[in-house]
């Protein structure tokens, strides 16, 4: 076994587990459905019928393969290599119509007729409306009050699609709070119904499965960089990181190689620097959480990086040191989606300007020296944003 | 201290929010002196992911009162004196994982559910739970197929928490049919000697005092249910619709009566035979 | 000469006609610098490197080619088959970057530093303020008042990428008055300043050069289709029409074939239906107007199809017979987007929903029998009409 | 009817917008006692896309108050017996498509300026206009190269429009520098005899009474701007400052007085020979 694959981001092993995180800490009433779902998607996933089934929809329905655009003024003005993996460009305008169509698939071969979701900026649930009203299932997406209110955009797209939005009025009122109640109406409709969850969190097998349905961005990206750079892979890989669903998404297709992996999480909801070991929505990772083991709010300018856990497979690849976490300000990432925009036309979400502010900070410092050669995800267009990017400027 | 449940008669086990209110121990006094074979507290989490408006409330209200798991178990402590019925935890599995199962036992809890720890994550914590003492209360759902409801009720201490409904906890107007089914599995597996764990199938009616008592929860909202519960079960725990109540601003004297009249329909159900539970060991 | 090729989309011959449509109704002071244009064009688009460079720009930057998506729902339910070029998924959300990457790199070419351009929907003037920021350029913006007021969210978009969004406030103040405006500001700054035209109107060369910028969705879509459809070609070609960009760009893949080729205006908006001979922004074409000449407003429920004009080409195409040129209500416009979001789950733009209601509208009927075989092209996406829609609904 | 204009002294020639009051009328007698040598009368149209602001107003005020061109050339119509001087009409190519260069003719229009109609798109319109007599007054601009030009000024009718600046109409503080260099090229290609209309380069000063007029307008603002241009050209067309005075409330008389400022500071600047434009032919 070379260095490249013993580096490699593997399937959990037995239970779900990277490491020591993971695991599927759900509801004796859902331990069948999980085990359904596990079973189901290692055989569509070893089903090559399944894979082209998934290909042929993400090239014509969400317009994969996404571009790779060289960012050229930045790079000019950093002094560093920059390339843009263009998950903007996707589908409803961000990574993660990959996840949804996927599942949406399994879901219509193991016969449920229901998509349930989680969302937070509303990108999720949009993707998941999107898949149901294209497969034909209902569609049912809760959002917290809070979000509904700061991305009223994306909760009208929901209902144009067909699908129910429903306000969680609990708790912070956010993603969170979401996630427990799409649990919550998982375990009393299981049988009709899947629970399309949108990140690399919950439990197994969802962080696996939801980073397999997203390596398709760092399965491209890697074709694609391979042909800009002369050595083949960049010296840094760098996402956002919410619940990690695009950084993870991205890693897979750098993990073997020698590239650095960076995930950066906003300040404010920053699992991976400020968070201890806890268990949340199914699984074992790191948590944002008082002493006795009270589940903090997380607070940023992104809706969807206001979460308080991460996926369980980023607590392990930073435990190992496989990948590095890092955290930006709302001030650095305002400046940097305006700087974005400005040298290269391009206006990122909120979320995916966490990234880019990294790379405006590092570049140029031991971090990252000039001449680096950096592929970045941006994960999503920022339009949904627009209103609020209003108010704070 | 391991928690034992006599089953000569239904068992009644009514569930309180730790925390709820600034007089809240009182209820569980007056759950005890209304006949409670046991009592659940529920640490109030942030995150309470199996569980219906009523309890999500609850626990909403207990945290922002300020009440912390320490405080409770302190306030719990202060009325061990008073307490002759075994106190059941019920939380999520981040807060037992946080506060640590010797902190439970030190403030006098005999059982604990987690809500969220399903047999495959629940080694780790079953042998913390035997060295301290304290007994691990499995809980089984509807579509628990067979084999795992075998492991559960062999691994199971104290009673197997059986869920009556596939569904978070609340209030529901009629007893889900799964739930006598479920129970009468139950019963079934656990009537198998523990050799023959392997062998499914031996008869209902095996000598009840020789197993675990199945208690039905989720949902037993009324005393109609509770009798129909006790009768397919060994007994009954109930949450929402006490803490309803509560919330409500019943007081304690109300939820006695509340927790009698639960008492007296299951009792009505089937002959009584022993009054309180019985606890092995000491009370420390 | 076949009859494919006699069919086809040809140059416009000397000073611009279109059969009697097009020319260069400009002041005098703008001649040298439509003349210019004109040969900066020929001299670029007859030069494999420009070409070349433009392709490498839309296709790393703006994420071509685009998708064609086949709406199997609804096609389903409507008895044809229905392929959807997916211009939506373009970056800034339309066709219109395929015009401005072509013009801004022109303008580069001959040396000017700044863009203006006229914009309705605001989708031309993101795209615009996009191609400048990309290349370096200045970029002013001229926008209608009304149209500012509907369009909001476009607006930020614009000054997020740099641009200056001037209202204007004379007229209808919409998009004729915005063109009018642009006009007489590149007439004051035609030195070192870019007129950036959003469509196939104005002077020659624009509605050719536009055309020919366009020109990709159709000569893409010509593959694409062919792929797809056991004839090869299919038998109807639909796009929306306000300047008539998207569609002559669409038209110019198919008019060689035997395709029809329908272009669906707005029932308050139809220059080519309700338009007499007229002379309005530099080229002669059908214009809707009074018996005196006067130029009437355009009122439609998209923003980018409240024109008054409509490109010269299309004139030509319509009197021809070529091309065939209907109308659709608003009222079928918003059905017609909400149940293509609920069929297939793309939102696409109010502007584009007038191509789906056609449509939905003639499928079935002698209009567009059943097993018939359309390409529509989809012009963009529609989040910009959000908060339009949810007041309209 | 066709325009001659005399070239004896500089040439005044005001704008105003057709209908912009309802009076409008008494401001054309004003400009003709002020001293003009012809009168611009411009046709209010709703995209008027080579005006600035002030004929922009002008031309919005005229529309709204509801005027039509019908309405103005029968207004015109009905003064004409008082008009000595002769009107041009000012116009964008779609008004005069629709209206018909026969109807300006019968309402004693003596020549015409299309904005947007430059020598490519003009050869119908000339022959049309020849037909009704009409003279077609072409325009030139500070970018129009020699050999253009020199085409437009053998065939433009009446005089040769100046174009003193890049930019549309409007007021301006100063006078463009570009003014005086077009007007000095477009006096020496005129001076060309017809037959050489390939040789460039006849000096400046063959007969100006041979030649047409060159006329400098746009931007034309005060009565030392007109002096200015006055002597690089052989006339002046002064619009939006007047515009601006009307639309301000100005009455005919306030008008008169602008118009003689600028009819005594164009005659201060060189020697006045011919005090009224003659009209050949006669006025129907
Ligand atoms: C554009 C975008 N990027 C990133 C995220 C964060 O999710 P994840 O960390 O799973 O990629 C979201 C979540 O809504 C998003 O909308
Ligand atoms: C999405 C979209 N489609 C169509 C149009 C109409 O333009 P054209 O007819 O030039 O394609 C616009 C104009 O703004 C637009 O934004």
């Amino acid at each position: 076994m070379t260095l490249a694959t013993q580096r490699g981001m593997r399937d959990p092993v037995a239970g779900g587990r990277f490491g020591s995180f993971g695991g599927r800490f759900v509801p004796e009433s859902l331990i069948p459905a999980c085990a359904a779902l596990e079973e189901a998607f290692r055989d569509a996933w070893t089903d090559p019928g399944f894979r082209q089934q998934l290909d042929l929809f993400r090239a014509v329905h969400a317009g994969r393969p996404t571009a790779l655009t060289p960012a050229w003024n930045l790079s000019a003005e950093l002094g560093i290599t920059l390339l843009l993996k263009r998950e903007d460009l996707a589908h409803t305008g961000s990574h993660k119509i990959n996840n949804v169509l996927g599942q949406a698939l399994l879901a219509r071969r193991m016969g449920k007729t229901r998509l349930i979701a989680e969302t937070g900026a509303g990108q999720h649930g949009v993707a998941a409306a999107t898949a149901a009203a294209l497969f034909g299932l209902r569609a049912t997406v809760y959002m917290g009050e809070r979000d509904i209110e700061r991305q009223a955009l994306n909760v009208f797209r929901m209902n144009l699609l067909g699908a129910d939005v429903v306000p969680v009025t609990t708790g912070s009122r956010t993603l969170k709070d979401a996630t427990n109640e799409a649990m919550r109406q998982w375990v009393a409709n299981v049988d009709d119904t899947h629970f399309c969850l949108g990140s690399v969190a919950g439990p197994h097998p969802y962080p696996w499965m939801v980073r397999e349905f997203q390596r398709v961005i760092g399965d491209e990206a890697r074709r694609q960089v391979a042909a800009e750079l002369p050595a083949g892979v960049p010296d840094v890989v760098v996402a956002c990181v919410g619940g990690g669903s695009n950084a993870a998404g991205t890693f897979a297709g750098f993990a073997d190689t020698g590239a650095r992996l960076i995930g950066v999480e906003a300040a404010g909801g920053a699992a991976m620097t400020d968070g201890t070991v806890g268990v949340v929505h199914g699984s074992r990772s790191l948590v944002l959480q008082n002493a006795e083991g009270q589940i903090a709010e997380a607070h940023s300018i992104a809706a969807g990086l206001d979460y308080p856990g991460i996926g369980p497979e980023h607590a392990h690849l930073g435990e190992s040191g496989r990948a590095q976490y890092v955290t930006v300000t709302d001030d650095e990432v305002l400046t940097a989606l305006k700087r974005l925009a400005r040298t290269e036309g391009i206006i990122c979400a909120l979320e995916s300007a966490h990234a880019v502010a990294w790379v405006m900070r590092a570049a140029g410092t031991d971090e990252l020296p000039h001449g680096s050669t950096v592929l970045l995800t941006l994960s999503g267009r920022g339009d949904k944003d627009m209103a609020q990017l209003q108010v704070a400027s | 201290m391991t928690l034992r449940l006599g089953t000569g008669r239904p068992l009644l086990v009514p569930f309180l929010t730790g925390g709820v209110t600034a007089g809240w121990t009182d209820y569980l006094l007056a759950y005890q002196e209304a006949g409670a074979d046991a009592i659940e507290v529920g640490l109030p989490f942030s995150d309470p992911m199996l569980d219906g408006t009523t309890i999500q409330q609850a626990s909403d209200q207990a945290l922002t009162r300020g009440a912390t798991v320490d405080a409770i178990l302190h306030e719990l402590t202060a009325i061990r004196g008073r307490l002759r019925v075994p106190i059941i935890v019920m939380a999520y599995a981040n807060l037992v994982l946080k506060v640590g199962i010797e902190r439970l036992a030190r403030a006098g809890v005999s059982g604990l559910i987690v809500s969220d720890l399903p047999l495959e994550e629940s080694a780790e914590l079953e042998s913390a739970a035997a060295a301290a003492g304290i007994d691990m209360i499995l809980l089984a759902a509807p579509v628990t197929p067979d084999d795992r409801l075998r492991q559960i009720c062999h691994r199971s201490q104290g009673f197997v928490y059986a869920v009556s409904v596939m569904g978070v906890t609340g209030e529901r107007t009629t007893l889900a049919p799964e739930a006598e089914a479920l129970a009468r599995r139950a019963k079934l597996l656990l009537a198998e000697p523990a050799a023959s764990v392997f062998h499914a199938g031996s008869r209902d009616g095996a000598d009840p005092v020789q197993r675990l008592p199945v208690l039905i929860g989720f949902g037993v909202s009324t005393p109609e249910q509770a009798a129909v519960a006790g009768r397919a079960g060994d007994g009954v725990v109930v949450g929402a619709a006490l803490m309803r109540r509560v919330l409500d601003g019943a007081s304690p004297a109300d939820l006695r009566r509340e927790v009698g009249a639960l008492r007296a329909a299951l009792d009505q159900g089937v002959s009584t035979a022993t009054p309180y539970a019985e606890i092995s060991g000491d009370r420390r």
